[in-house]
């Protein structure tokens, strides 16, 4: 083998970088984003590692010192039944992050491709998709979740496919709208010319194009699933008492608003925190997928 | 005129207007392409010329089924478009391409360069490995005078001209039959304008590709095309062989347009006679009755406001569409 | 209330009286009688806030709480539990058993008419009575009534199939017995627009207004000045903490119950008034016993053993409850049983038990409901309490549509509620104990405690009676056929301008002698 | 247009059709029954198939069903089995409050997401972004019982502006009417207007992106006109999206603020359908709800291609 | 002479990308006078779009990073506040995108975009504006304009819309009119209205123009002088009769000689320029022509960048060895 003689000016050919890693190169160049990440991933540890790091447990119930503040022992203080707020927390990420996450993806993995393929053929496909999402966004949620409970049992996975479902139909409308935009584009027209599948019109040329909107109710979407657990566990759909979850501290928490604010103020963080870091994320990933924006970022890390 | 590929007859395109008021309610249509009829041969080259807005943009598009026409048809290889399903249409895609008109709209902005050229290699499996893809993919581009280097930029990073050239690149990419070039050569200097010719006639000649070319530099068009289509308000008013056309341009309009075209030479162009269109540009909106072209034609005479005068043959591969050159009239004309 | 100023005056003037002849029993301060003064003009209208919405205004069709608050005021039933809870005249004036104890007499009050004007005779008992039976939710409270009969326009016959000696609870325990002008039945307006004999009289019903109610110039106490107030203004605050905020501004002068949690911090608050008072009701929980190893006595005496019911009590009512084994309170004076049998948190003692028993590992799905919140804290308490015995409580938490019907197919290792509202001994035991009763979804099956229940049921004298029950319930504790837990105090709390006005041990809320001063 | 119009109007009625169909199955679907939970724990046999049989629960599903969509068909939409009230009427008495509160709500929510949402956007990735940003993620993060109850300890405890709860008609007193209306607007209007901010601010940015903001720099035009006369119109489609689903919310009424601030909405009513198994009421309101977003959401269609001449009414 | 209207020193622009910092103007220097129009012709990708929108301040900094100076009215603009940048677009300084479709507001109708700069910068009334606006159509040669008014660009054709462009870029009678590329997409005689609509601004207001554009024909109709741009940087300015007949740099020969000649017989082939343009982001060292240059030497041309040499007032050539001295 001959190593061919390269003069010093000859570049190196560029090689093609594949598209996800590209992304995630600019999204790690995001600091914010990064932030988001290692939270994310901080946040998911904890839920993994709970029961090792809480300090108590969670039903150590201790009427005497029940409702008393933040403390050396309890960092977070304690609640109505004197039970360590921190711990609580800390193992109510569990339940909340995965009512989170699995609530939205399955309201992601339904409602996107329902306005995807609503607003890319628009006309009786339209009519019936979108009908049908209003027929769902119709129902008071509570029933649904109620008539979930009967169907599929109770259960916290149950109660995540109820969220879910509530949530498809705004995922479908948020994405049919920008995607009845961009689907007048010329370049969808260019694709067509080349004899493009729909599939590929509609996953490779719309869906990056709409997908500021879905990142944005995305993010949104986990902070209302993680707090309407509550109203679902309340009705025997979510986790069971004394399971905790944050959306169901922060309900707990709320008549106690006077005597005990740290009982509410402390999951009501916890979500935030979840929120920020993901939103964090999602901006950074959107930045990502937009070239213009990449290539902002990208010349903050040349001398220019 | 070889066997045709193509034959168009009749194609009419009408784009709907719709007016105020909370529900848009349909109150006319933009005749666009208003009974367009013509053929391209195997391995031939048709020019497409004519004034802005005449509709030829819209009769690419129509040829090609990327917008349905409202009438007439469109027989390509033998193959009556408008009865192919959707998935027969698009396998046939792969031996029919487009280069857009306006290079950066046609490019999705969140696509590589490479991803944008390697597309149709991967919609029609044209290539076995991401590798060979690759590598087609920068030939591609190398082919078009763009550095394979590029292939991870995004398309807002590039010059006018590249950007074409990315849009050409595309078209090549499948190695189609037939290709509509819609002002391929528009944005690029000289040089490169001349390499593109070079390429798209070394590949005719190779591969016995058919194009469609659109264009308003009629030099490049004499030089490009075999025959040549004179395009007004939504119709062809002419055909006719390169060489007939600039040398006895039958039509007012092509005369017109002929005696229009810059010549790069300041002496020379500065001193040129052209000859003026007066006369309100009609629209597709509300043509005009008779010849579209009666208002502004110098030589307008009495059947013209009135009678539509259909294209005919003049002389051996030379059809008009004028008044003009009616046997039955020409008398009148002279007089 | 359109009463001119004389009129308020004089009622105003025969309020301490009625206030002091009510013979409050000293729990709450009575307070003066306003003075007149020119504001008098402005009609003395209480606000009062409810914590949930009543369902329908139709006293036989209602079960709820919130609809009996406005009705206590708008009807009246033939007898009336007084301040000490036992049964005073109201429409009768009085009352006699025939020897046979099969056939009571009631003699009607003269004169009395329903809000339009008509005047209340003796058919409108039989209407009233004939309707529970037949379609009104306590038609089972008639169970022993045989017929019902208007001897004249004053006196109406209530002849029943066995002695009753509890027939006055039963037919006037609570205004879901009231007594309703036919009328009203007939053409449909009972639910919106009761028509009673009671101190107030219904006015209007509206989302934002809430329910009006004006004083009943004709009520037949009005000779005592009664009622004092000009009218009532019902509105619904369902948030408790939002309740509590509008009686502290003002924007209302009596709400009906104070969160547990803040009792204490109100009771101190200057311009409050809490009332509070032992109440009726009691809070337990029972073992499926249709299901093992909670057929087995010596479970579920190991689970009443373990538990605390003091710190369940502090935890769920924080401290606004008295702790119990048995069900009937202290407070009931003529029917409580004082009978502990089980030591506290004898964690020790119920191993025991549970060892006897052969009983490991045991776990128990515990239906509780979000609706009742209190449920669910003390399902959380008790699984703590039973931890230490290795028992493992799987809280099921549902809403009350499901929960009553998952207890009604037996769907549980266990549930918990509480009972409300009763008087009488056998609303406390027999529906609930007493072998294929409807209420014993615990499946408990004593031949003694039938006997005994049935036995009680028809005792006319009252010592004897007493101590039938005595034995039932000393039975069912021991049985742990229900585990008691405790009793909760009856809160109410309002403004310090709120006066005649007194918590009852039965959670009626009567103002007919309340009076609000300047 | 009355072409598309109709077409709409009649797949509406499918869509009702379909949204009792579901109402009703679900109801039958899950546990408990109205009886049931009208009779509470004084369960009593005889009792319960008398009521079931007098309300028509007895009848085997399909049959119910028919009988109601007979009766729903002449606009009686039948009788409350809790109260016996019609069911229209109960939805109707609610029906001015909730509009109230919706209205209410989408107007703070707007006021406050439009100007928070363009400045964030122009100011993408400078401080006052990552203000507008935590802000609007607080408000989202915050459940509307913790932001309501502070809102009344404060504003009605505290302070003494404002009154803690209830409802006072227009027609009663406007005032009285604006100053009940003011804290549960706020609370509901600050959450919705921090979800409409962060689409604001993505729409903004987007747009911000494209050459003919380019075009109209070159035209001289101040930045605040490009955003409002360039910008915005080409970012009206998201954000009108989200405007109607946000109303779609506010009109099918807030349980929670609804409880906290004693509001007597449609929210409340439906929950209590539900906890009752009130099947008629339930489908009452439900409908209504199904009709208002079916309404708004043929709006929003018809808006879009105000906003976007590209798109045509399908 | 009079003073310039404008005046380029030292123009220098780089964007940063991940590959590197891509240099694509390297310093250019020009003057542009009242009534004068000077074309930019040259390489594609060689810089001359954004050597313009520059000049206007209408990249985006970052990723583009611009240096040296831009004097309007001997005011440099690089400097200037964006509040006096403002009043100066679109009313002294006017600019024609080269890529009509995106560069018009898809939600605007085109009379909403044409007047909103004649009431910002002439304060014209919405009704006189729309006149105006309805006249400038008419004038650019849009058939109907009083229909075209209230059409959105995606219903308009290639050439319509680049006449739209035009028509805003003259609605103010700018001191400056920078076109870039403004007729491509024109047929040819309603491209010579526009150059001759053009010309006759000039002539009535002084309207400097600078027209860039690939068609030599053009170029040969219009300019009063031509630069010849390539790799970022200036190979050749000379007045447009001079740089025809004699074309002093390899690269503008070159050029001259790809054109295809109207009405002549098709030869074989056209001729081209052989090679690929230099990457911007690694710039040889020496001309930057000179890979692809076949009069190119490795001493010089490779290392030292050629500059224009002043004494050659007017027909100035960066090369090093030019083919012919003119007088
Ligand atoms: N945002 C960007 N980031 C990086 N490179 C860019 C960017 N914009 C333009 N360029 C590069 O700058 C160079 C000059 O572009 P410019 O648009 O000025 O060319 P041009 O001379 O106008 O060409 P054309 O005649 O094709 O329009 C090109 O090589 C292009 O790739
Ligand atoms: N989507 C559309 N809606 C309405 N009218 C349209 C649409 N597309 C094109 N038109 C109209 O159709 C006519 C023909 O347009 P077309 O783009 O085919 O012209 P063209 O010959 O390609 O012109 P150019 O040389 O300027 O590109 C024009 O009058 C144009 O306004
Ligand atoms: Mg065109
Ligand atoms: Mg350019």
């Amino acid at each position: 083998m001959t190593v061919a003689p390269s003069t010093p000016m000859e570049r190196l050919p560029e090689k093609p970088v594949s598209r996800s890693r590209e992304i995630w190169q600019t999204l790690i160049a995001n600091r914010l984003a990064v932030a988001g990440l290692v939270v994310l991933a901080l946040l998911v540890l904890m839920a993994v590692l709970a029961e090792v790091i809480a300090p108590f447990g969670i039903n150590d119930i201790d009427i005497p010192n029940r409702l008393t503040g933040p403390s050396m022992s309890h960092w977070f203080g304690t609640d109505d039944l004197g039970r360590d707020v921190l711990s609580r927390v800390i193992i109510a990420s569990r339940v909340s992050l995965q009512v989170g996450f699995i609530a939205v993806g399955f309201a992601l993995a339904f409602g996107v491709p329902i306005g995807l393929v609503a607003g890319y053929y628009r006309g009786k496909t339209d009519s019936i998709l979108m009908r049908l999402m209003d027929i769902l966004f119709s129902f008071p949620a509570i029933l649904l979740a109620i008539a979930i409970l009967a169907v599929l049992g109770p259960g916290i996975r149950n109660a995540m496919v109820a969220i879910g479902l509530v949530y498809t139909p705004i995922f479908a409308r948020i994405t049919r709208g920008s995607v009845i935009v961009v689907s007048e584009e010329v370049y969808i027209r260019a694709a067509r010319s080349l004899g493009a599948r729909d599939g590929r019109i509609i996953f490779r040329h719309i869906l990056p194009n709409v997908l500021a909107p879905i990142i944005v109710q995305t993010t949104l979407s986990l902070a209302f699933a993680i707090l309407s657990e509550a109203a679902l566990s309340f009705l025997g759909l979510g986790v069971q008492p004394p399971n905790p979850a944050w959306g169901r501290m922060l309900a707990e928490g709320r008549n106690f608003f006077q005597q005990a604010p740290w009982m509410g103020i402390f999951p009501g963080v916890a979500i935030l925190v979840t929120v920020m870091s993901f939103n964090f994320v999602g901006d950074g990933l959107r930045d990502a997928l937009d070239p213009k924006q990449k290539s902002v970022i990208e010349s903050r890390g040349q001398s220019v | 005129m070889s066997e045709p590929l193509l034959e168009v007859s009749d194609l009419q395109v009408y784009f709907p207007v719709y007016g105020k008021g909370l529900v848009p309610r349909h109150i006319n249509d933009v005749k666009a392409v208003d009974g367009v009829t013509f053929q391209v041969g195997r391995g031939e080259t048709l020019g497409l010329v004519g004034e802005s807005g005449c509709g030829k943009t819209t009769t690419g598009l129509a040829v090609l089924r990327l917008i349905e026409p409202t009438g007439g048809s469109v027989v390509f290889d033998g193959v009556d478009l408008s009865t192919l399903d959707k998935r027969d249409l698009r396998l046939l895609r792969k031996r029919m391409a487009l280069i857009f008109q306006d290079p950066y709209a046609s490019l999705d902005p969140r696509m590589s360069i490479g991803a944008i050229v390697g597309e149709p290699l991967e919609i029609h499996r044209l290539t076995q490995t991401r590798a060979d893809r690759d590598d087609r993919v920068g030939e591609l581009l190398e082919l078009v005078g763009l550095s394979p280097d590029y292939r991870n930029r995004y398309p807002h990073e590039f010059s006018g001209g590249q950007r074409q050239r990315v849009g050409i690149a595309r078209a090549l990419a499948t190695e189609p039959d037939f290709i509509v070039c819609d002002e391929p050569i528009a944005a690029l200097d000289v040089s490169i304008q001349a390499g593109i010719m070079n390429l798209l006639e070394d590949l005719q000649d190779e591969l016995g590709l058919t194009y469609i070319f659109i264009a308003h530099d009629l030099s490049a068009v004499q030089h490009f095309s075999d025959r040549i289509a004179v395009m007004y308000l939504g119709r062809v008013v002419e055909v006719a062989d390169r060489v007939a056309l600039y040398e006895t341009p039958q039509h007012p309009y092509t005369a017109a347009l002929l005696s229009a075209v810059p010549v790069p030479n300041p002496a020379v162009q500065r001193t040129r006679q052209r000859i003026i269109l007066e006369g309100d540009v009609p629209s597709p909106l509300n043509p005009p009755s008779g010849c579209s072209f009666h208002q502004r034609c110098p030589k307008a005479f009495e059947p013209c406001p009135h009678v539509d005068p259909a294209l005919r043959t003049t002389k051996r591969d030379h059809d008009v569409a004028c008044h003009l050159h009616d046997p039955a009239l020409s008398g009148a004309a002279g007089a | 209330g359109d009463d001119d100023a004389e009129t308020t005056t004089t009622a105003a003037a025969a309020g301490t009286t009625t206030v002091t002849t009510a013979g409050d029993d000293g729990d709450t301060a009575t307070t003066a009688a306003p003075a007149t003064t020119a504001a008098a003009a402005e009609p003395m209208v209480l606000v009062a806030a409810q914590g949930s919405e009543p369902d329908t205004l139709d006293p036989h069709l209602t079960s709820a709480y919130a609809s009996f608050q406005v009705l206590e005021n708008v009807y009246d039933t033939l007898v009336q539990p007084g301040d000490d809870l036992s049964m005073e005249p109201a429409l009768a004036e009085s009352w006699t058993i025939s020897a046979d104890n099969l056939t009571w007499t009631f003699v009607l009050r003269q004169g009395v008419k329903f809000h339009n004007g008509r005047e209340f005779v003796a058919d409108d008992v039989v209407f009233s009575f004939e309707r529970i039976i037949a379609e009104g939710l306590n038609g089972w409270r008639f169970g022993s009534v045989e017929s019902v009969t208007a001897v004249d326009d004053y006196t109406v016959d209530v002849t029943l199939t066995v002695p009753s000696p509890n027939l006055l609870v039963s037919v006037a325990g609570f205004k879901g017995m009231a007594i309703v002008a036919k009328e009203t039945v007939e053409d449909g307006t009972i639910a919106t627009n009761p028509v009673g004999t009671g101190p107030f009289r219904f006015v209007s019903q509206s989302p934002d207004g809430g329910i009006v109610l004006e004083a009943n110039s004709d009520f037949w106490r009005a000779g005592e000045g009664l009622p004092i107030l000009d009218g009532i203004r019902f509105v619904q605050i369902p948030d408790a903490g939002t309740k509590l905020t509008a009686l502290r501004t003002g924007e209302v002068d009596w709400i009906d119950a104070v969160p547990p949690q803040d009792v204490d911090g109100l009771s101190s608050e200057a311009g409050i008034t809490v009332g509070r008072v032992p109440g009726g009701d009691y809070h337990y929980f029972a073992l499926n016993q249709n299901r093992p190893p909670f057929n087995d006595v010596r479970v579920r005496r190991a689970i009443a053993t373990a538990i605390n019911r003091t710190e369940i009590a502090e935890a769920a009512q924080f401290g606004a409850a008295t702790a119990n084994q048995t069900a009937i309170p202290a407070s009931n004076g003529s029917w409580h049983l004082d009978y502990a049998p089980y030591q506290s948190a004898d964690i020790a003692g119920a191993q025991a038990l549970l060892d006897d028993a052969g009983v490991a590992d045991l776990s128990i799905d515990f239906l509780v409901t979000s609706d009742f919140p209190e449920t669910v804290t003390q399902a959380q308490v008790i699984a703590a309490q039973l931890a230490p015995l290795g028992i493992t409580v799987n809280i099921v938490d549902v809403d009350f549509g499901t929960w009553l019907d998952m207890e009604g197919n037996g769907e549980f290792d266990a549930f918990m509620l509480s009972w409300i509202g009763n008087i009488d001994p056998d609303d406390f035991y027999y529906a609930q104990h007493h072998t294929g009763e409807w209420a014993n979804f615990q499946g408990y099956s004593n031949p003694d405690v039938d006997a005994l229940l049935d036995a009680a049921r028809v005792e006319t004298d009252s010592a004897a009676r007493k101590a039938l029950y005595d034995q039932a319930a000393a039975m069912i504790v021991d049985d742990a056929s229900y585990i008691y837990l405790y009793n909760p105090d009856n809160i109410n709390a309002w403004s310090d301008a709120v006066g005649g006005y007194a918590t009852r041990g039965d959670n009626a809320i009567r103002f007919v002698g309340t009076f609000l001063q300047p | 247009m009355s072409q598309f119009l109709t077409k709409r109007i009649l797949q509406m009625l499918v869509a009702l059709l379909g949204v009792s169909i579901v109402v009703f199955a679900l109801i039958h679907l899950v546990p408990g029954d109205p009886v049931r939970v009208a009779l509470g724990t004084r369960f009593d046999q005889d009792l319960y198939d008398m009521l079931r049989e007098r309300s028509g629960l007895d009848r085997p599903f399909i049959e119910q069903y028919f009988a109601w969509l007979g009766n729903a068909l002449t606009g009686d939409l039948g009788l409350s089995f809790r109260n016996s009230q019609p069911v229209t009427s109960l939805v109707l008495e609610r029906l001015p409050a909730t509009i109230t509160l919706a209205f209410a709500a989408l107007f703070v929510a707007i006021v406050v997401a439009l100007p928070a949402g363009i400045i964030s956007a122009v100011r993408s990735g400078k401080p006052l972004d990552y203000a507008v940003s935590a802000a609007s993620q607080v408000g989202i993060s915050m459940p509307d019982f913790w932001a309501g109850v502070m809102y009344i300890l404060l504003f009605a405890l505290t302070l003494r502006w404002l009154p803690s709860s209830g409802y006072v008609s227009f027609l009663e007193s406007p005032i009285e009417w604006l100053r009940h209306l003011v804290l549960p607007a706020i609370t509901i209007g600050l959450i919705s207007g921090s979800v409409i901010t962060r689409f604001v601010r993505s729409a903004v940015l987007e747009a911000l992106n494209q050459d003919y903001v380019r075009t109209a720099r070159a035209k001289g035009l101040s930045e605040w006109r490009i955003i409002r006369r360039h910008v915005l119109p080409n970012a009206w489609i998201p954000i009108v999206t989200v405007v109607g689903l946000q109303l779609g919310f506010l009109m099918g009424g807030l349980v929670v603020v609804e409880v906290i601030f004693a509001w007597p909405g449609l929210g409340r009513l439906a929950l209590t359908a539900v906890k009752d198994r009130d099947f008629t009421l339930l489908q009452g309101a439900v409908l209504y709800i199904a009709f208002m977003f079916l309404t708004i959401n043929l709006i929003v269609d018809l808006i879009y291609v105000r906003l976007d001449p590209r798109v045509r009414v399908s | 002479m009079s003073d310039p209207i404008l005046s380029v020193r030292d123009l220098r622009v780089r964007f940063g990308t991940k590959r590197g910092v891509a240099e694509v103007v390297n310093g250019i220097s020009y003057d542009l006078h009242a009534g004068e129009t000077l074309s930019i012709v040259g390489e594609s990708g060689s810089g001359k779009s954004v050597s313009v929108l520059a000049l206007m301040r209408l990249l985006a900094e970052p990723p583009a990073a611009i240096a040296g100076s831009v004097l309007l009215h001997g005011r440099d603009l690089l400097k200037a506040s964006h509040r006096d940048m403002r009043s100066v677009r679109g009313k002294d300084l006017a600019m024609i995108f080269q890529d009509p479709m995106t560069s018009l507001n898809p939600v605007r109708t085109v009379g909403y975009q044409l007047s909103e700069s004649m009431s910002l910068h002439l304060g014209l009334t919405a009704d006189s504006a729309r006149r105006r606006a309805i006249e400038l159509l008419d004038m650019v040669g849009i058939p109907s304009p009083d229909v075209r008014i209230d059409e959105y660009p995606h219903q308009l054709s290639g050439g319509m819309r680049q006449r739209v462009m035009i028509a805003m870029g003259l609605s103010c009678d700018p001191d400056v009119l920078i076109a870039d590329e403004p007729t491509t997409a024109l047929d040819v005689t309603t491209q010579a209205q526009i150059t001759d609509l053009v010309a006759e601004l000039q002539q009535r207001i002084g309207m400097a123009v600078i027209w860039i554009t690939h068609d030599l024909g053009v170029v040969a109709g219009i300019a009063d002088r031509v630069i010849v741009m390539y790799g970022g940087r200036f190979m050749e300015e000379a007045g447009v009769n001079d740089l025809y007949a004699a074309p002093n740099h390899p690269y503008t020969d070159g050029l001259l000689g790809s054109l295809p000649m109207p009405g002549a017989d098709r030869p074989e082939k056209l001729v081209t320029i052989p090679g690929l343009p230099p990457d911007p982001v690694a710039m040889p060292p020496g001309c930057p022509f000179a890979p692809r240059c076949v009069h190119s030497d490795a001493s010089r041309c490779h290392i030292e960048v050629p500059v224009f040499e002043p004494d050659r007032a007017r027909h100035l050539v960066a090369c090093h060895y030019p083919l012919q001295v003119t007088a």
